[in-house]
């Protein structure tokens, strides 16, 4: 299962997805956002998505996790819109009848989000914004 | 034949429009689209290496032909999670 | 933060602990119990510690954790008594400034916490009960 | 000098007892607790391998010297998680 959603992360109700009687261990990843970011003091950040590719390829990313770690099962929820400091970006909850595969299918998931899903952050510091797309662009100084 | 082109984050600033129409000419390619767009939106041009693109919500490389009627997107590298 | 508790495990309290404005990345593992072991059905389990080695020992894992992991912020609750299928006998949160450092704490924890803290598991089949401790000890047949 | 035992899990059971004060002839190891608790409750003679020992709630080995006063413990290998 996974949602683009424009709401806080609901932690609880990932957690009810991923029950059952077969279920030993259950991982979780949650990204919050951070105070400070390369040196910068971060006040919020805004999350963009491009919401039915990002679907798309959050359910490859599950369907990967399950060939690799063998059958579990996972969920996946991410937020766009501004967030505050402290708030939960993504969260990724994974259950199977032992820990190893439950963690490792949330490791990989985690780090697949980052490198394929098509969704872009903005940071807010006191004197202006930036896109963390690539700090090697014409045009990424703070606007 | 027609494509609808989305663009996302810098680029959507950039050009101050995250969803626009183009007309192509046949055997046009995701690349070349990319070309098309910066010849028309002037301020495409300050983003000068290639972005990412995707055909109808897959990821695809700038050789892609299209058919016609497809969703073609171009965005920076991501950053979620 | 380790506690031993005798009632269900406290996830939400769990995650308040390891909040802070410099976590960008919250993992958990939880202990579920499952419905079947070694091809046998589980009703019920039963937990019993030595109570004041048990918090040493998950201290030390704590200490552990934040040695190889670096700065983190980490809390472990394991529940005793009798537990029924689906209920959490342990949960570890860990948040760091990075995903791997929190991920990498909790896989070392549980991983620990299995090897050394004096906690023990007894299984109830609908015949009977079972320790989990040693499968070759005599006395080990189902009572 | 006097110690104080503990028993847990299987052990516990076996012996239908959690805790017991033993004295003890100077120089006792945790080891030889152990063989003392076994004459004297003769319910532990089933378990036959080396329990697990520990001396105020840090593990040790058999060999390990008691100067009297401190909580021996015995049990199983552990199985929480």
């Amino acid at each position: 299962m996974v949602r683009m959603v424009q709401r806080p992360i609901d932690l609880p109700g990932l957690l009810r997805l991923v029950q059952g009687g077969g279920i030993g261990g259950i991982a979780v990843f949650v990204g919050v956002v951070r105070d400070h970011n390369a040196g910068k003091r971060v006040i919020a950040v805004e999350y963009e998505a491009y919401p039915a590719m990002a679907e798309k390829v959050l359910g490859e990313i599950e369907a990967e996790a399950v060939g690799e770690f063998g059958p579990l099962s996972i969920a996946i929820e991410h937020r766009v819109g501004r967030l505050e400091v402290g708030e939960a970006s993504v969260a990724i909850v994974a259950g199977a009848a032992h820990r190893r595969e439950a963690l490792g299918a949330v490791s990989h998931a985690i780090e697949r989000i980052k490198q394929a899903a098509p969704i872009w952050k903005k940071e807010w510091y006191e004197d202006g914004t930036q896109w963390l797309d690539d700090p090697g662009l014409p045009g990424t100084e703070l606007k | 034949m027609k494509v609808r082109v989305l663009l996302f984050a810098r680029l959507r600033e950039l050009a101050r429009s995250d969803a626009l129409e183009l007309e192509l000419p046949e055997g046009s390619t995701a690349g070349s689209v990319w070309l098309r767009l910066q010849e028309q939106v002037e301020a495409l041009r300050a983003y000068r290496r290639p972005p990412l693109m995707a055909i109808d919500q897959a990821y695809v490389s700038p050789d892609s032909v299209l058919a016609g009627g497809e969703e073609v997107a171009f965005f920076p590298p991501v950053s979620g999670g």
